[in-house]
């Protein structure tokens, strides 16, 4: 049966700007309902969608296909799986919430909610997208919007963040194109990714370029693609700065959606299409995980400006998904073929991809909460604000004690996975990343301890607590990620069949050497 | 006969490093356009020389007479816009004509 | 087929000179304050001429004139871009400030013989009828771009694009004196034929003939190292002018490139539209190194410009650069894929520079920093700008990407001996992004929104729209599009 | 379900659900909702109570029940999780209800009129959850969740009076050190799991006895467990942070840094000690030795009493972890129950003097003194009666003389120290150490007791002011203070000195399943060793006290005189022989250090110099080429690859000169390179 629901939340925030378009731009409050209107419904649809989805298949539902260019053999293809269906929720639900936290934007408020709604479209574009074509079209997409809404609405350096940020990720995005198409060219002139996940790696079996490898030269390709959306070490440099200068919803979206863009690509595209490469890449993945881990947290401990500090924390975390996804080799013959930790390590990158998404867009707004009444956000700069801010420092307290992964929050649960799973084959890596356990407790607490702590500074005396706007941002995630703490299972059963569908496409056609 | 063509060819080339040289060197935007004849008479030699030397038919002929044709036509229009920079600048020098760069 | 009966296919052209010769008259008898008469005759005139060639569609290929043009797809097709590109052009004329002061009646007239002039030059198989089709449209495009008479910009660009141009037909001319030397004919079959069966010692003839005619082709399409008149001349030129130059003359340049590479210094190889070079002359690896050093060249220089329409005279040597990719690798993907450039191209360069149009009527600027704040001040031109500055740099959802990709593709289906051409090509659409940007970030970043300006128009509100939404929509649907150029695909073979 | 799981679940989530009332409503709820907490503490005391009762009645040791359920289930990597009941679990839970008990009576006259008064009980709610989570736990994941939100609750609770910068600084000291402890513990799971793929304790047990983990992966994995314990139970060298937590509220320190958190660590090991190899168990031993001896060299010359008692604390737990080294690790169970009823009315008891010292000054006046400090007390016997008799009979019990509780279970500790040292004559150091600790544990408490309590007060002003002990605090000191007798632990025995009785019966020491000593073995050694052990202990206790007494009580011997002649000893103990320098020497200072360069390495180097800067040093070679514009590289483009290819698109742009002769001279050169290229 062919149901348009994918169809549905890719297109209802293109309605949305349709209907601002009708809206003069003075009239701001109608603008805001429609976007908040735009979004909610596309939340709603995405609820529908999950009630909907058949957890015990692990491969893709919901089917959409339609030719596009058939000349070119491009479709409009649509479909979810395990590994899209956790983000395609979480996208409509951050858009939802960072429309309200960005419901103080006053300048050009009908450019910025139009352009919001369009870099919806294309993430969840890009989560729901089987063609490859169709893919790179959403993944561009969302450039053209995210470039205005940093370098417009963003803070003191916003063009240079704006274009710094543009111009890495398009780096990554032409390599992304090139390899997209020799794979299409070598594998059977297909963009679809059904077809090309069983066709890419017979095809490529054996071909060589220049002496090279195909397989390994297309996975390079993608992943420098990949990595810089992650972003993975060193490729980073354009993360902190994007995130600072940006506006706080613009910093919800980028580290909440953006970021898990690269992880899910490689996994869709690098694990689906050249399985053979994980084998060769794994254990520079893991190590790259270590760098993220470790990196990130030093880096994130020397922060003065709480924005930066979340911003780095976000570099740490992507390196415990990335060493959850080095743990697939486990799975391998080498191994001895412990498909337990296989799927520990991917249901550890797949939930640390969800879980980072709701903890740090918990962050972010938390920061601009506090941004929004002291204009600065110098940790040294405050002090004793838990006096105050009770609520306030509750609900921070929540989200800094996710994000150092206390157990009882979903992050935690997803470096425990992360961790269990690669620890077989990668024991020393392992060993020392956990040293980022302790790191992630001693920025946050060290950043908490200075903000909320100690004496009352005198001038935020009457700073205003939270309020019920802001609250209504933050308590949903702060919900799922404790809900997901104590019953993982929720979220973990809605991908184990399709981590399954991962493992053996990368044991079955991928060991072969 | 092929030593007959090549003297013709070799004048030919002759004559065109000639006006190239002269189209590189001249301040004078006259003398760069007698360059340009050169080089155009040079290419006319090498055609008649080819249809007269090669045995071949006669388009070698047919395409001097064009060029010599065209040749006039250019030089018309070249000399009108040299006119006409002459009006606005009071100079036919080339150098002067350099405002618009990098 | 004999010239009586040539005559016959031959209507659009009648079209064509009709309208010239009513121009003229027109512009006689007309008043002579009113202008814009002339202009309505000329752009009736070009309408009907379009009727006219598409009532003229070929579905097979014929050889008019004894031999010396070709009437098939291929020609038809770029015949319609440059029509479509002139009607623009003209309507835009009609209506810019730019020419104030001077005839148009005669401007209108050199704009058709030239656009003659285009039509021989995309249809020529000859190499007399190519050298003329050149010189035509060469000497009345020197005397567009120094239109306007008493502005020393104008004029200094006039006389370095006749000199240039003179100086590179002329290596061009002598290039084609050997060639004919070599094999004793003008006609390009024959001239193929006979290279084909040539003694491998005379290849180093052929290599200098044809290095010289590349010289003449690639002062056409403004490839490095023959693009030094480019900026100059764009920048001088009236805009509307140069906006025409960076479309038309390009197109029916590369339809003569694409025709003198794939017929004469290429044979058909296999089934299909595929070539081999002759002898296996490295050409292909050479036009390979060329259009890589014409688009880097291209970005680079345009990253540093102040003035927006000399940037986009630089990006316009970097998109002949993307263009020239598809080349060396003689297929018919590669054909298919500078062709389908062409159409989105004419359809976002046309745009920018309409924009800068316009901006110069109502700012007298064409400078980066006067840019400042524009899409505040003019709301929906700056949208428009927005959408053709992506559009140039190749980013989905927009026209410029589908033309670029399918550029790739062709690059790289042709094999991993060509993945490096594409690896830099991609890079360098990175690197154009950058100037692009910039002219975004002037509108939007920079600047007041508070300020308001008076708007482009109804006139241009209404041309950019037709620019600017194929320039949009073809970005994410362009199956009509991909079609009529596949079956414009059909090059004439005797 | 078997009544003991659902007795368990329901200790386990009464609390939680007081919490959330608590942290949620408590401020709406009338007096705050402290009875929602002290009601939900109490019925888990009743819950735990009637087990215990019942165990009791039946006195078998092997008594045994376990529940779990699939928590996550990923195909084959699957996690179970449940409850494990046993005679130690029972036990343990009993002892925490009580003692949690006690501090949540305790807490009411003391947190009396405290803004965050509901928010207190919140977190004592949440920690009581916790805490009964390590105790339930029968799996390792359980465990390590419990065992980070007990860290949770410590944090929240040391730095309770979070604007006073000591005490907030003290809480996230104790969270971070422990998760230090829990790196370790960390990587003792991941061992554990890798090599047996699970998590509970029964398939662990299993399988070390089936030689699945076994050699040095097994001493690993149980010294990376005891890593945990070292955090928890703040062993040497992570002991820094249990003093600190005297920062936090006094219920608080007797609840947690006294009786029941801090044992954790210990009840871990005893719960782990089959699986550890004999290289890990000495390991264990020389870590609990050095800290009991240690430790309470520090306590000599503290000044705060509770500091003292902290240190005193460590000292005690590392007795414990001592005995679990040389395999007396049911003694160590039993010291551990013992010590958390003494410990924590020893602070209740300071808990009392404090808070008369506090309101006493606060009528005084005299905000200068400290209020913890022994040397602003003195006499105080005369209006604290109760908490003075109470705290004699604890202080009796820590220093093991005879008919206190302390007496039996040190004495069992020493002699398994002692058993082993005549099995393995090497390590006679370990004896040394439980003795040694033992003589000055019982000489420090004298002199606190006497400091305190005896000689002419040192403030008379404020000593006039002191009132006794309101009855929320009497009554736990009453009951704890009984409660160190040793009677309650040997019923239906009365021998003072055999040490057996129920609890004997009910816990029985195991087999080691990895190597170390054989229960019935090392039962008989104690044996052996008991005599002599019990002589020596009684020996050094006594002498103790009476230089305790000589120098606090009769002033025999001038403490002061001492201190001046050994200078270097004293300074020693007073400054903690200088630990938490040492770390912030060795490792804050470089590691902050470290983070700051490596940010500085990020934002300022890496991005800026070589991301940024890749341009300007192209643009250098390119100024030497002698074609770049050197200006373009200060004006407006900030990207450094943008930088670099601006500069060498301004040398290019710099052959667009404007004239014509000099593109027609580059392009015939054009043609000519061309030509070259094709020649060539």
């Amino acid at each position: 049966m062919q149901t348009h629901i994918l169809s549905w939340l890719i297109w209802l925030p293109v309605a949305g700007i349709v209907a601002m378009m009708f809206v003069p731009r003075e009239r701001k409050d109608i603008i805001k309902v429609i976007a908040a209107v735009a979004t909610g419904l596309q939340t709603w649809v995405a609820v529908i969608l999950l009630l909907n989805y058949d957890s015990s298949l692990g491969t893709f539902q919901f089917l959409e296909k339609m030719d596009w260019i058939p000349a070119f053999h491009i479709h409009y293809s649509l479909g979810v799986d395990g590994l899209s269906l956790p983000m395609v929720l979480l996208t409509p639900l951050l858009s939802f919430l960072a429309v309200f936290v960005s419901w103080n934007i006053d300048r050009a408020t009908k450019g910025y909610f139009a352009l919001f709604l369009l870099l919806d479209t294309g993430m969840i574009g890009v989560f729901l997208a089987l063609d490859f074509f169709l893919f790179y079209v959403f993944w561009e997409v969302m450039l053209l919007p995210m470039y205005f809404l940093i370098g417009m609405w963003g803070g003191p350096q916003r063009e240079y963040a704006a274009i710094k940020f543009f111009l890495y990720t398009l780096v990554g995005s032409v390599l992304m194109l090139v390899a997209m198409l020799a794979l299409y060219f070598t594998c059977g002139q297909t963009f679809d990714f059904i077809t090309l996940s069983q066709t890419a790696p017979e095809q490529l079996q054996g071909v060589t370029w220049w002496g090279l490898s195909a397989i390994r030269v297309i996975w390079v390709l993608l992943f420098i693609g990949f990595a810089i959306k992650v972003p993975i070490f060193p490729l980073h440099t354009w993360l902190p700065l994007a995130h600072v200068e940006a506006p706080t919803a613009i910093s919800v979206i980028l580290a909440g959606i953006l970021l898990k863009m690269g992880l899910y690509g490689m996994l869709r595209i690098n694990y689906g299409f050249l399985p053979e490469a994980v084998w060769w890449f794994a254990g520079t993945l893991a190590v790259l995980g270590l760098i993220n881990v470790i990196w990130g947290a030093l880096c994130a401990l020397a922060q003065k400006d709480l924005k930066k500090l979340v911003a780095y924390s976000s570099i740490n975390h992507m390196g415990y998904a990335l060493l959850g996804m080095a743990a697939v080799v486990a799975a391998g013959a080498m191994q001895g073929e412990n498909v337990q930790a296989a799927q520990a390590g991917l249901a550890g990158a797949v939930f640390q991809m969800f879980n980072h998404g709701t903890i740090s867009a918990m962050l972010f707004i938390l920061v601009g909460v506090v941004y929004d009444r002291a204009h600065h956000r110098e940790i040294e700069g405050f002090g004793g604000l838990a006096k105050p801010m009770p609520i306030y420092a509750g609900v921070t307290m929540v989200a800094f004690f996710a994000g150092l992964g206390l157990p009882g929050m979903s992050g935690f649960v997803s470096e425990f996975l992360s961790f269990v799973g690669a620890f077989p084959v990668f024991k020393v890596i392992v060993i020392l990343s956990t040293l980022g356990i302790l790191l992630n407790a001693a920025y946050f607490l060290r950043a908490y301890l200075k903000i909320f702590f100690g004496p009352l500074n005198e001038k935020y005396a009457t700073i205003p607590e939270i309020n019920g706007r802001e609250l209504f941002t933050v308590v949903p995630l702060a919900v799922i990620t404790i809900g997901l703490g104590v019953f993982p299972h929720l979220f973990l059963n809605l991908v184990k069949n399709t981590i399954d569908v991962v493992i053996t496409q990368v044991v079955q056609l991928g060991n072969l050497f | 006969m092929t030593h007959s063509l090549s003297i013709y060819l070799l004048v030919a080339a002759i004559l065109f490093g000639l006006g190239v040289y002269a189209i590189m060197t001249r301040r004078n935007a006259i003398a760069i356009l007698m360059g340009v004849e050169l080089v155009l008479n040079a290419a006319n030699l090498n055609f008649v020389a080819f249809a007269r030397f090669g045995g071949m038919n006669s388009s070698g002929h047919v395409f001097a007479l064009f060029v010599i044709v065209l040749a006039a036509a250019e030089a018309a229009v070249a000399l009108a816009i040299i006119i006409n920079l002459y009006h606005n600048l009071h100079t036919i020098n080339v150098e002067e004509a350099s405002t618009l760069k990098q | 087929m004999d010239n009586l009966q040539s005559l016959t296919y031959f209507a659009p052209e009648w079209g064509l000179i009709a309208t010239v010769v009513v121009v003229l008259l027109v512009d006689l008898i007309r008043n002579r304050r009113d202008d814009r008469q002339v202009g309505t005759w000329f752009v009736a005139g070009l309408i009907v001429t379009a009727l006219l060639l598409l009532g003229n569609t070929p579905d097979h290929t014929l050889s008019l004139f004894r031999d010396a043009v070709a009437w098939d797809p291929f020609s038809h097709f770029f015949k319609e871009i440059v029509l479509l590109s002139s009607l623009f052009v003209a309507v835009v004329v009609l209506n810019s400030r730019e020419l104030d002061g001077y005839p148009l009646g005669e401007f209108y007239m050199l704009l058709g013989i030239m656009i003659l002039g285009m039509f021989w030059m995309v249809t020529s198989i000859d190499l007399l009828m190519a050298y003329l089709a050149i010189e035509i449209v060469s000497l009345t495009s020197f005397v567009l771009a120094g239109y306007l008479k008493r502005s020393r910009r104008s004029n200094e660009s006039a006389l370095k694009y006749v000199i240039y141009g003179a100086f590179s037909s002329g290596l061009m001319l002598f290039g084609f004196s050997y060639l004919f030397g070599l094999t004793g004919t003008t006609k390009f079959h024959a001239v193929a034929a006979a290279l084909r069966n040539l003694d491998p010692s005379a290849y180093g003839a052929v290599v200098v003939a044809s290095i010289l005619i590349l010289a003449g082709f690639g002062y056409k399409i403004s490839a490095v190292p023959f693009h030094f008149w480019t900026p100059d001349v764009y920048e001088g030129a009236p805009t509307a002018v140069t906006a025409y130059l960076s479309v038309a003359p390009k197109a029916a340049g590369f339809a003569l490139i694409i025709r003198f590479f794939h017929d004469v210094l290429a044979v058909p190889t296999g089934e299909g539209l595929a070539w081999s070079s002759i002898g296996n002359l490295p050409w292909p690896q050479l036009l390979a190194i060329l259009s890589v050093v014409t688009m880097t060249l291209g970005n680079l220089v345009a990253l540093r410009q102040t003035s927006v329409k000399r940037m986009l005279a630089y990006s316009s040597i970097a998109h002949a650069g993307y263009m020239l990719m598809a080349l060396p690798v003689l297929s018919q993907d590669g054909v298919f894929a500078i062709l389908l450039y062409l159409v989105m191209y004419l359809l976002m360069n046309l745009g920018a520079f309409f924009v800068v149009i316009v901006v110069e009527n109502r700012i007298a600027s064409e400078q980066f920093e006067d840019y400042r704040g524009l899409g505040w001040k003019m709301p929906y031109l700056g949208v428009l700008m927005t959408l053709f500055m992506f559009s140039l740099t190749g980013l989905p959802p927009t026209a410029g990407f589908i033309g670029k990709f399918y550029l790739f593709a062709a690059v790289i289906k042709a094999g991993s001996a060509y993945y490096w051409l594409a690896l830099v090509g991609v890079i360098n659409s990175v690197i154009s992004l950058y100037y692009y940007l910039r002219v975004v970030k002037m509108m939007y970043l920079k600047g007041d929104p508070q300020e308001t300006l008076e708007g482009a128009g109804r006139f241009y509100r209404s041309v950019l729209t037709l620019l600017a939404l194929p320039t949009l929509l073809l970005g994410l649907y362009w199956a009509p599009v991909a079609e009529w150029v596949r079956q414009s695909l059909l090059l004439f073979k005797p | 379900m078997n009544i003991f799981i659902q007795y368990g679940l329901a200790i386990y989530l009464l609390p939680l659900a007081a919490f959330l009332i608590q942290i949620f409503w408590g401020r709406r709820l009338p007096r705050k909702g402290d009875w929602v907490s002290i009601g939900a503490v109490l019925l888990t005391l009743v819950l735990s109570t009637a087990m215990l009762a019942s165990l009791l009645l039946d006195l078998n040791p092997d008594f045994h029940q376990e529940a779990s359920f699939t928590w996550l289930d990923l195909g084959r990597f699957q996690i179970r999780v449940g409850f494990l009941m046993d005679t130690v679990t029972v036990i343990m839970l009993f002892v925490v209800a009580l003692i949690s008990s006690a501090s949540h009576i305790f807490s009411i006259k003391y947190m009396e009129g405290d803004p965050a008064y509901s928010r207190y009980y919140a977190y004592l709610s949440l920690f009581t959850f916790s805490m009964n989570g390590i105790v339930l736990s029968n799996n390792l994941l359980l465990l390590y969740v419990s065992w980070e939100l007990v860290g949770l609750s410590s944090y929240l609770l040391i730095g309770f009076w979070y604007e006073k910068p000591s005490a907030a600084l003290a809480g996230m000291k104790a969270f971070l050190t422990n998760r230090v402890g829990d790196i370790g513990f960390f990587i003792g799971i991941l061992l554990m799991f890798t090599a047996t793929g699970s998590f509970l304790y029964r398939d662990m047990f299993a399988g070390v006895a089936a030689g699945t983990i076994a050699g040095t992966t097994l001493t690993l994995a149980g010294i990376g467990l005891f890593m945990g314990a070292v955090g928890k139970s703040s062993q040497v060298p992570l002991h820094i942070w249990l003093p600190d937590a005297m920062e936090g509220p006094t219920p608080v320190s007797a609840l947690m840094h006294a009786a029941t958190m801090v044992a954790a660590g210990v009840f871990m090991m005893v719960r782990f000690f089959p699986i550890l190899t004999p290289d890990a168990l000495l390991v264990v031993a020389y870590i609990g030795g050095i800290t009991a001896l240690f430790a309470s060299l520090i306590a000599i010359t503290q000044t705060d009493i509770k500091k003292v008692l902290a240190y005193s604390t460590v000292s005690q737990l590392g007795y414990m972890i001592l005995a679990v080294g040389t395999g007396a690790y049911v003694a160590a169970f039993f010291h551990l129950v013992t010590h958390a009823v003494f410990k924590s009315n020893l602070f209740y008891g300071s808990g009392s003097v404090i808070h008369a010292m506090h309101h006493g000054l606060e009528r005084t006046h005299r905000h200068d003194l400290d209020p913890q400090d022994m040397r602003n007390m003195g006499g105080l016997k005369a209006k604290l009666p109760l908490t003075y008799w109470s705290m004699v009979a604890s202080t009796l019990a820590i220093a093991g003389i005879p008919f206190f509780s302390g007496f039996l279970s040190k004495d069992q500790i020493l002699a398994g120290t002692l058993a082993f040292a005549e099995h393995h004559p090497v390590h006679f150091l370990l004896p040394v150490f439980g003795f040694g600790a033992a003589l000055i544990t019982a000489f420090y408490m004298t002199r606190l007791i006497f400091l305190t309590f005896h000689q002419e007060p040192r403030h008379p002003e404020v000593f006039a002011q002191i009132q006794r002990a309101p009855f929320e605090m009497a009554l736990p000191l009453t009951i704890l203070g009984t409660g160190s007798l040793y009677v309650f632990y040997t019923l239906p025995s009365v021998n003072p000195f055999g040490g057996e009785g129920w609890f004997q019966r009910l816990v029985e020491a195991r087999d080691s399943l990895a190597g170390g000593p054989a229960a019935d073995w090392m039962a008989e050694q104690m044996h052996h060793a008991h005599l002599p052990t019990m002589i020596l202990s009684i020996a050094v206790a006594l002498a103790g006290l009476v230089l305790g007494w000589l120098m606090y009580g009769s002033r025999r011997i001038s403490a002061e005189a001492l201190a001046r002649r050994f200078p270097r000893l004293h300074d020693l103990s007073y400054h903690k022989f200088y630990v938490d320098e040492l770390y912030a020497k060795l490792l804050y200072d470089p590691l902050l250090k470290l983070a700051d360069f490596v940010g500085w390495l990020d934002w300022d180097w890496y991005d800026k110099k070589i991301i940024d800067g890749f341009g300007r040093w192209t643009t250098r070679i390119a100024r030497w080429v002698g074609t770049a514009d050197y200006d373009g590289l200060d004006q407006g483009l900030v990207d450094g690859v943008g930088r670099t290819l601006r500069a060498v698109g301004g040398g290019m742009q710099r052959l667009q000169t404007g004239r014509i002769q000099n593109y027609i001279l580059l392009a015939t050169a054009g043609v000519i390179i061309i030509l070259l290229s094709q020649v060539f």
